[in-house]
């Protein structure tokens, strides 16, 4: 028995088709789903994959936010379904109000595309169970609009509770607070991120690493043994 | 048909990365004595019909919940003129 | 205002009309009027001016051109060739590749990021008329010199918007080329590769076939953008109220593209189209009265029915109008709803706007009234052809007598050191990592090789790991030395990357840019650099299957220097077979293949050192390019090398330099037996690789080499490591430097001169 | 110190990718009668002194030069408000 993973294609989404591969490589069944459609056709997951839904344009994941499938994904995360929003889905994430916080503009003000360094800060999340807590990790990083920021309170209270999932080492490519490369919900089904796990799951491949393939076997594994 | 304008500003404490970089660039092309940038958004919006007190309730909604992401950004909405 | 019909014209022979204005000459507004039989209405003026341009019809280029048909090597490779929107090339397993490069040279001078922009997205549609997925993109630049201040509003803005279109689209930028030089000051180059992958069956034609077929346009709506010289059409027409402002820039919606894109990919899936044409110059005039004359049988457009951005657009206007993002599909009527669905699902705005006429006019109508009534083929492909004067320049004797080998070179240890440390920082040997972190490499997850390797590399099929290999490149300063030898050089060069690579070497798409062919020299440089490239292509078994002219590159009277950029289209059986730049592993034996003479003419050395142009550029020996070719191939195939970097601009100790910075290891290296270190070093010879050779394998490579007649010199032994800093590019007896002061002069250039 | 404002927006002709997109998407969250939506930039520029003829021609220099592209954009300098 494996689990279904879905990921959503919104207009202008880009990177669908490298998580369906992780998916599928992970094991899982993986089930294209469509931004026009409320059914979340019994999927076990959802991803929101990177790209430029909507071409960016307002603010990244700021239309797409309000699509039909938005309504269910933003009910059934909120009733514990395990969502990953890398990259163009974390701002999804943000902008529906599933993670606190928001994206903005690199500092540097460019597009930047590099193989980045990050700590896995969480490994007890939905997606993070198959690192080891304080991980090194290397995968790529690519936007425009990569810089997290929220209230100090916010930024405290995540740091609190163990809520910043991934932190950027060696640089901080986007001026993003406190290193913050991705966070969880408090749950810790619903987890957001910048960098791509979804580009790092085949040597060869991209930076030939395979750095990013534990989110996604992760995931199986809880879906699988619940 | 009347013009409703919507202004789009990042909240003073956060980073405005745009609004420095211009600020930077200007001593270098000869323009001195500004203190202090920021760069927003301006949306200009042709309404349909009468701007009345309903009509501007529900662009307020709008920027509220749409053009603006109030967690970080204040906005501010004007009738600006009509024809 | 008065509509100017066909009848209306017909009536009224003595109207003067703004042909001039039009870019048009006085017989060639004549011979319309014989074609036609009467003068021609306004709409069809617009549409004769428009695709009897230089820049539609290759008036100037097109007799140099047929050279590349007629001299095209035997190939089995080659599935469609020159004329269609891109050729295309069988790489096998049932796969077809389509790959093409193009200019937006002036736009991008005039609006960098949106001229830049625009080009991305134009050179993708022509990929996606062929009926493929678009894979990867690349970016051959030329700008001005580097620190001059104009470069400085230039590109960024041609490498944001570059990167903000092709990012946006979902496409892997995997290579391309910047170079600096002032002959680019107030004309930079703005070239944009596209591939594209397909099965053999999907392979589509732009023609307009099957009568009572219907003609769909589809995209974004159409505006005034890019008409510029026809509005004095248009305020002829509408003599009352005038038009209103027309942008001669246009813009840029990736968005837009992306939809498009899926949505056509979606609509060939279906088998839901005939004929299709993507609109890039000249608009609906080109797409038209392309697919009109490529078909059978006539078209019948209606054109008030097109979907407006700008309601005051006259019709002159919307044909001639360059609105970005748009395609002209010929569609069966029973498919029609099926095709207009599955745009609505992607939010694509399409329009039925006509169909498929028995007869063989190209006729338009106006709300009803008929506006335009040509035969097709004249407008698309019986334009005017010129036979340009051309002469070897007076100049050019005195500049291939200016020689380079007698600059002076360095004269001691010292000074060798100090100029590799000067070439590798100088802004066109130094890092561009700066400029292309900002293109995503990764995005579709299939980018095996990117920048800063030799040549990129995509798979297409993740079952057979089969992959194709896409090098461009052009040296303008070899090519002002001797056009000829110039262009078989950009060629060589391309296709020793490719090979570098490990990639078999297929076929050639070319983007050629010069000044004014109104000037006798430069259309001798045009006319030598063809045939070089004929006779290339030739010997090298590479037939051209496309690409593009760009002329009047110019700043007043002075050209640039005759750029030739090729791109050179490889095939990979296994990618997990291809060779990087990198040293990675201590202990390899680095080994020099091909011969090296003192050949400094055209050189980086001659540029950094002594700014310097003048001699005869490096020899070409195309023969001894295919036997490296094949030897790196195998070398790659039969894991005899685990890295391959070649040789050419900054000559042997650019390449070394980075190949260990990719590595991250140093280089231990000797003067070979007969030369001297500074031609060792920095001798720009044709033909020529480093490679890294596990000890394993040395004798089976050199016996290879041996028994194929390649020289093959072992220069010295990768060794040291940089994150323990044991590091060092040493030339025994010469000079020590440790990698991370190589690295930091070769990287902090770009972002000093722009960040 | 007083601020003065420089609103930079696409000239009309030149195409609007960002506006277009918010228009289409308003139906969907509920909000008709907005005929036409146009994006552009805010610059809120806070001025050292007096905002006097001479730097309001300085300032509509900068915004000509620099603030705006004026190849496809058009712009209007105001001044603000004084504090
Ligand atoms: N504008 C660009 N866009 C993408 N890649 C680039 C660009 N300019 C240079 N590169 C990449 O940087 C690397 C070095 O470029 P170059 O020195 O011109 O290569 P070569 O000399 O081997 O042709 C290559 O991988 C090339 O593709
Ligand atoms: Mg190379």
């Amino acid at each position: 028995m494996t689990a279904r993973i879905g990921v959503v294609t919104f207009p202008g989404t880009l990177d669908d088709q490298d998580a369906l591969r992780a998916a599928r490589l992970a094991g899982a069944e993986a089930v294209s789903l469509w931004h026009r459609d409320k059914d979340l056709k019994q999927v076990d997951a959802v991803v929101l994959a990177g790209g430029f839904s909507y071409g960016d344009y307002l603010r990244a994941g700021a239309i797409s936010r309000f699509s039909p499938v938005m309504e269910t994904i933003i009910e059934q995360a909120k009733a514990g379904m395990p969502v990953l929003g890398i990259c163009n889905g974390f701002q999804i994430l943000t902008e529906a109000h599933l993670l606190p916080g928001a994206m903005l503009r690199n500092n540097h003000l460019h597009f930047i595309c590099r193989d980045q360094k990050l700590r896995v800060e969480n490994a007890g999340t939905a997606w993070t169970s198959d690192y080891e807590q304080g991980e090194e990790i290397q995968v790529p990083l690519k936007n425009m609009d990569g810089r997290y920021v929220a209230d100090e309170r916010v930024l405290d209270e995540l740091e609190a509770e163990g809520r910043v999932a991934f932190r950027y080492l060696d640089m901080n490519p986007n001026g993003s607070l406190r290193d913050i490369a991705g966070i969880t919900n408090e749950a810790g089904n619903v987890v957001g991120l910048m960098p791509h796990p979804e580009h790092a799951v085949e040597p060869l491949v991209g930076t030939g690493r395979t750095d990013g393939l534990g989110f996604f076997t992760s995931i199986l594994k809880k879906l699988v043994t619940a | 048909m009347a013009r409703v304008v919507v202004d789009v500003m990042l909240k003073p404490e956060i980073l405005d990365p745009q609004g420095q970089a211009v600020q930077r660039a200007l001593p270098r092309l000869g323009f001195d004595g500004i203190a202090d940038v920021r760069q927003g958004k301006r949306f200009e919006l042709e309404v349909d019909g009468d701007v009345d007190e309903a009509a501007l309730a529900r662009i307020h909604e709008m920027a509220e919940t749409f053009l603006a992401n109030t967690v970080i950004e204040d906005f501010v909405v004007k009738v600006e003129e009509s024809k | 205002m008065t509509l100017d019909t066909v009848k209306h014209a017909a009536g009224t022979p003595d109207v003067s009309q703004p042909w001039k204005e039009l870019g048009l000459k006085e017989d060639e507004y004549a011979r319309i009027r014989e074609i036609l039989g009467r003068r021609p209405t306004g709409a069809e003026l617009a549409m004769y001016s428009v695709m009897w341009s230089e820049h539609c019809s290759y008036k100037s280029s097109k007799v140099h051109l047929k050279q590349f048909g007629e001299k095209a090597p035997e190939s089995d490779a080659l599935l469609v060739g020159i004329g269609e929107n891109a050729g295309v090339v069988d790489v096998g397993q049932g796969y077809a590749v389509t790959f093409k490069v193009e200019s937006h040279n002036h736009p991008s001078y005039i609006e960098p990021y949106q001229g830049a922009a625009t080009g991305v997205g134009g050179i993708v549609r022509d990929i996606l008329a062929m009926g493929a997925r678009p894979v990867a993109v690349m970016d051959p630049l030329r700008f001005g010199a580097a620190d001059h201040p104009d470069t400085k509003r230039v590109l960024p803005g041609v490498v944001a918007g570059i990167g903000g279109y092709g990012n946006c689209l979902g496409l892997p930028n995997i290579g391309g080329e910047v170079v600096f030089d002032s002959c680019y000051q107030g004309n930079p180059l703005v070239n944009a590769l596209c591939v594209g992958v397909m099965k053999h069956e999907d392979i589509h034609l732009a023609k307009a076939s099957g009568t009572g077929n219907k003609v769909i346009l589809y995209g974004a709506r159409t505006g005034g953008d890019g008409i510029g010289g026809v509005s004095v059409l248009a305020s002829e027409t509408f003599d009352s109220t005038g038009p209103s402002r027309r942008p001669a820039v246009q813009v840029g919606d990736p968005f837009q593209e992306k939809l498009l894109i899926e949505c056509t990919l979606e609509i060939f899936r279906e088998n839901l189209v005939d004929g299709i044409q993507d609109l890039g110059g000249a608009g609906l005039s080109c797409a038209t009265s392309e697919l009109a004359s490529a078909g059978s049988g006539g078209m019948r457009v209606e054109l008030d029915r097109v979907h407006l951005r700008d309601a005051t657009l006259s019709p002159e206007e919307i044909l001639m109008s360059e609105s970005q993002e748009r395609m002209c599909a010929i569609v069966e009527p029973g498919k029609v709803d099926r095709f207009l669905e599955i745009c609505e699902k992607w939010d694509v705005i399409a329009t039925v706007i006509g169909e498929v006429t028995e007869g063989s006019q190209l006729e338009i109508f106006w709300h009803g009234e008929q506006i335009v009534d040509v035969p097709p083929r004249t407008v698309a492909h019986e334009g005017p052809v010129y036979h340009r004067p051309y002469e070897r320049p007076s100049w050019q004797d005195a500049l291939q007598a200016d020689d380079a080998n007698k600059l002076a070179r360095p004269a001691n240890s010292d000074e060798l050191r100090a100029q590799v440390l000067k070439l590798v920082a100088s802004p066109n040997q130094a890092s561009k990592s700066w400029i292309t972190d900002q293109y995503d490499r990764f995005v579709q997850g299939n980018t095996i090789l990117a920048q800063p390797e030799d040549s990129g590399m995509v798979r297409i099929d993740e079952e057979t790991n089969l992959g194709v290999a896409v090098a461009t490149d052009g040296n303008g300063r070899y090519a002002k030395l001797d056009p000829y030898a110039g262009a078989q050089l950009a060629l060589a060069e391309s296709y020793r990357n490719v090979a570098a690579s490990g990639a078999k070497p297929l076929a050639i798409s070319n983007c050629l840019n010069f000044g004014s062919p109104e000037d006798p020299a430069v259309m001798w440089q045009f006319a030598e650099a063809t045939r070089g490239l004929a006779d290339g292509c030739l010997e090298l078994g590479t037939p051209v299957t496309g690409g593009n002219v760009s002329l009047y590159n110019q700043t007043g009277e002075t050209a640039i220097h005759p750029t030739p950029v090729v791109a050179v289209l490889g095939v990979i059986d296994d990618v997990t077979r291809r060779t990087p730049v990198a040293f990675a592993e201590e202990g390899q034996l680095i080994y020099l293949l091909g011969e090296t003479r003192e050949e400094f003419g055209g050189s980086a050395w001659s540029q950094v050192v002594h700014d310097h142009l003048g001699g005869l550029p490096p020899v070409v020996d195309l023969e001894r390019e295919k036997l490296l070719g094949e030897i790196l191939i195998a070398g790659s195939r039969d894991g005899m090398i685990d890295a391959a970097h070649d040789l050419s601009d900054g000559g042997l100790i650019q390449a070394v330099t980075e190949s260990c910075l990719r590595g991250g290891k140093g280089a231990r290296l000797v003067v070979p037996d007969g030369l001297d270190a500074f031609t060792f070093l920095f001798s720009e010879s044709a033909g020529r690789a480093v490679v890294a050779v596990p000890r394993s394998e040395e004798l089976r490579f050199t016996d290879m080499c041996g028994a194929r007649g390649l020289p093959a010199t072992r220069i010295g032994v990768v060794d040291g490591t940089e994150s323990d800093s044991t590091a060092v590019v040493e030339l025994q007896g010469e000079f020590s430097l440790q990698l991370s002061e190589l690295r930091e002069a070769h990287e902090a250039t770009i972002p000093g001169l722009l960040a």
